[in-house]
């Protein structure tokens, strides 16, 4: 059996292709950073990322050129403020045009778990009233052939490529994940390809029984990067970075400061733990 | 101690909070929005209702944080729940199910009938004035609680006659129109300001104001509405805080920024 | 706050009557026995029984004459052979007659976790070529709006009264199960009230983060009953009592032995307690 | 040690246990049924097939159980798991997300074209000759795996022209009918029996035999089957029990039946 356990670099150039449908996800805890990172370093284009809550990395990969499109719930710097590069792009086509497709939160969580069950939809008792679906074609009705009532539906999210941060995985590449959970494990199984980036790889994962655990055999890559999801956090490892997310409200303002920064930080540097030296993280 | 009306010796912003924070009674069960929410939400917790259970959309149920999340997901917020479940769990099972009882939520527009924009600012969706975040969890959240609660500085940017794009219904075109739009639940049952509190009218669901912080007058409430506010007949009058609730909410803030390591947006 | 920890008497006669929806779950681990037991010394009648698995418990009170009608995927004593009260009451209508309502175990799973989430059907992608669509109205299509595929449709589930057996409680009526934890959490949480037995009532449950725990605040009745589950098991407590099963295959097929069983351990004996006195179990 | 064909010194059962066992592969994805299906998934782990993941439907994926469970939800499947889920779970996520190589199935009948009857004998729904213990996961597991094996002793009574009932999908009406019809997968590749190995026609999916275990004759297999069972060109002898295959099958026979102190009802 070829191990699943491998170089991030490798994980994504084995992966990621121009052109496909990808979502990092992560919500708020275990924000797969690195992963983002890579993709920048590998230049990856026309991109469609999907994700519940883009923040820093989303605004980074959409501020160097990976995106073409973009799906989503909420998108901000959480507690800070707004995402310039994101709103760069939709207001002004830079560095290039990136359309979006807006939902609301319970609504894309049906929509992955609609992916991880292999349906084609998802019904919801939501967007009453809304404005939102006059804007996003991808938000239809269906009724009920028991009651009548006229419900949401959604079509189904099923990624090319879905990556996400964990805690830890063992030899095998079992993985455990702990704390905020999110809507990891349905990005995963929707997924038809899985990467998946652990603060450490140990012999045993010790999970309780009923945890929330991902058997080696669904995901495609599973990749070693110590402090993978920072500035987020990693629960049981390290804390949010608050100071540096505050920090990218004033880097990503500017066009120029943000390439600055970028091409120092990520192109810059050859991987993830060359980054965090460089950047003088930990 | 006594507070002065000309200098109250707390903020708008505290007076708005404590508010809030009083209407949660003990064993609530409150899903609860960041920023303003939680920091009345956890207010209450720690003053009069120690048996309310905050849900945050990240899973956490029964939340007690002792410090205020920066975010929806902070660590913080699982460390103390009860348990912590998945996000298509927590919409689908805890808040579709039927088992909330306060849905509280911020804004950046408010219309007379308790609509909250919270998508972009101006007329065209495809180049908005300002790109707001979204949606996130507010428009099922608005439709399905048992009742809703805004909670919003009160001015004329934020309190308009009709929002700029509805992202999560109150009280639709007034009347009953909520009620037949599908939506569960009362709707917006408490705006809660800077200011005082609104609150729906019985059959036109406009919102009315019916309460005023100590020394706001009617006039300023007014100034601040961006449509013509109907005053309810009998206006009370907010409490000014307690020496508990004023000392409580600002160990929490200052517990906050300390551990946060920097100071957050002022509310 | 009014206790939600009673005796299980109290709450089966607070919150059980006659005519419900009645949803006694668990999957093969942590069957509610002794609440079934009390709902048959309480002479409960015309029950629209629900469970993915009816077994022994439901032999019982079909035997009893509590059910008037059967909602299931599966019927049997596990590992042992057929529930013959089951048969017998459908087949001969003995002691009375018992319509049944058939369907597959992912419907059933999907109809309550429906029911779960404020949702009026389920959407299923099953039943293909099979014959129980024609004998059941209550499973119909529903087409795609998105693909166009037509799906299985069901009605959701949510039951009056929903009963399980849980390993254990804190005094405040939060309930931690563990192990196999079945459809248990959605059938309590579509149901209109829910009644946990649990082996024993503990100062902090010491439940990990991720696990599964019902706050207190959607239970109607929390009761403790120690071996509440047997002849089933409760992992971490006690085994399943194999022989038990066993003697069951030879009490059950006999309506006079049956009764004569029956009334002396059950209707003969006053409470859970006592009746495992009398079996001498333990 | 040889096994001589009039005595050969292993059951049918055994012979039927171990052929199933010996086509898992190790690292197969494996939905499994209880009984025959469970005893030979469990012994192709515990002899070629190490890492073959055993998922049974009350939850436990990638169960590796000591001794045979007597139930689908015993503890011991649970105990050794690599993780527990919900069986809304076991069924949404990986069942019908598509995460399934085999499903694995007993039956009460399976006609020529492989469709499974696990809910009555006898033409009246209402009035049953007997009535089984009904679908449980099969019609799902039928239509929503990769491929679909069945365990069965092949009698008259088992092996029928058309099912009494049909629960779960096999190759329907034959030809192209299964993948008209809706389901997924490719359908039952192969059905396990005492005498011998039956596998689909690749253009009119008819069952044909096309392996005998040892000892057995086509006649034998013509005999116990309720349809003109067509023979494949080639038949295969299926090979003799291994010393360490027999062992192990009989070593977990008796821990089982030691741990659950009492003798399961014979396969």
């Amino acid at each position: 059996m070829e191990s699943r356990i491998m170089p991030l670099a490798d994980a994504v150039r084995r992966h990621v292709k121009d052109g496909q449908t990808l979502a990092l996800e992560g919500f708020t805890h275990l924000i797969p950073t690195a992963a983002g990172h890579e993709i920048i370093r590998q230049k990856r284009r026309n991109l469609t990322l999907i994700r519940m809550t883009p923040d820093i990395v989303y605004d980074q990969m959409i501020g160097m050129g990976c995106a073409s499109s973009l799906e989503f719930s909420w998108g901000g710097n959480p507690g800070v403020g707004s995402l310039h590069r994101f709103r760069d792009a939709i207001q002004n086509g830079w560095p290039n045009a990136v359309t979006i497709s807006e939902h609301s939160h319970a609504d894309m969580a049906g929509r992955y778990q609609a992916g991880a069950s292999g349906l084609p939809f998802s019904v919801l008792r939501g967007y009453v009233g809304s404005d939102l679906p006059k804007h996003n074609p991808n938000i239809k009705s269906i009724t009920c052939p028991f009651t009548g009532e006229v419900l949401a539906a959604t079509p189904a999210i099923n990624p090319d490529v879905t990556i996400i941060h964990a805690q830890k995985a063992d030899r095998k590449g079992n993985v455990l994940i702990h704390g905020i959970i999110g809507i990891q494990k349905e990005a995963v199984l929707a997924a038809k390809a899985a990467i998946v980036t652990v603060e450490e790889v140990v012999e045993d994962l010790e999970a309780p029984m009923n945890s929330c655990v991902l058997p080696h055999w669904v995901l495609a890559a599973v990749c070693e990067v110590p402090m993978g999801a920072h500035p987020s956090y990693a629960h049981g490892y390290y804390d949010r970075d608050n100071a540096f997310c505050k920090e990218w409200e004033v880097i990503s303002r500017d066009r120029d400061r943000f390439l600055e920064w970028m091409n120092a930080h990520v192109l810059g540097t050859p991987n993830h733990a060359q980054f965090l030296a460089y950047a003088g993280i930990r | 101690m006594s507070f002065s009306q000309s200098h109250p010796g707390y903020t708008p912003a505290e007076i708005m909070t404590i508010e809030a924070s009083r209407r949660l009674k003990d064993g609530t069960v409150c899903f609860v929005g960041i920023g303003l929410p939680s920091a009345a939400a956890n207010l209450a917790r720690l003053t009069h209702a120690p048996d309310v259970v905050l849900i945050y959309e990240s899973g956490t149920i029964g939340a007690k944080p002792d410090i205020l999340p920066l975010s929806i997901g902070d660590g913080e917020l699982a460390e103390f729940a009860d348990t912590v479940v998945s996000v298509p769990e927590i919409f689908r099972y805890w808040l579709q199910g039927g088992h909330v009882d306060i849905g509280f939520l911020g804004a950046a527009q408010v219309d007379r009938y308790g609509n909250i924009n919270s998508t972009i600012i101006g007329s065209d969706y495809a180049k908005p004035k300002v790109r707001l975040p979204g949606a996130g969890g507010a428009p099922e959240i608005a439709s399905n609680a048992k009742e809703t609660w805004i909670i919003i500085k009160q001015s004329l940017r934020t309190f308009v006659e009709k929002v700029d794009f509805l992202t999560s219904v109150g009280h639709y075109e007034g009347g009953d129109s909520r009620a037949r739009s599908g939506a569960r639940g009362a709707g917006p049952t408490a705006v809660i300001t800077d200011l005082g509190v609104l609150t729906p009218d019985p059959t036109t669901k406009e919102l009315v104001l019916s309460a005023l912080h100590p020394g706001v007058s009617v006039e300023q409430a007014r100034a601040a509405t961006g449509w013509d506010l109907k005053i309810a007949n009998l206006i009370k009058d907010t409490a000014p805080p307690t020496q508990l609730e004023l000392v409580t909410l600002r160990d929490l803030h200052s517990r906050t920024a300390k551990a946060h390591g920097i100071t957050l947006a002022p509310d």
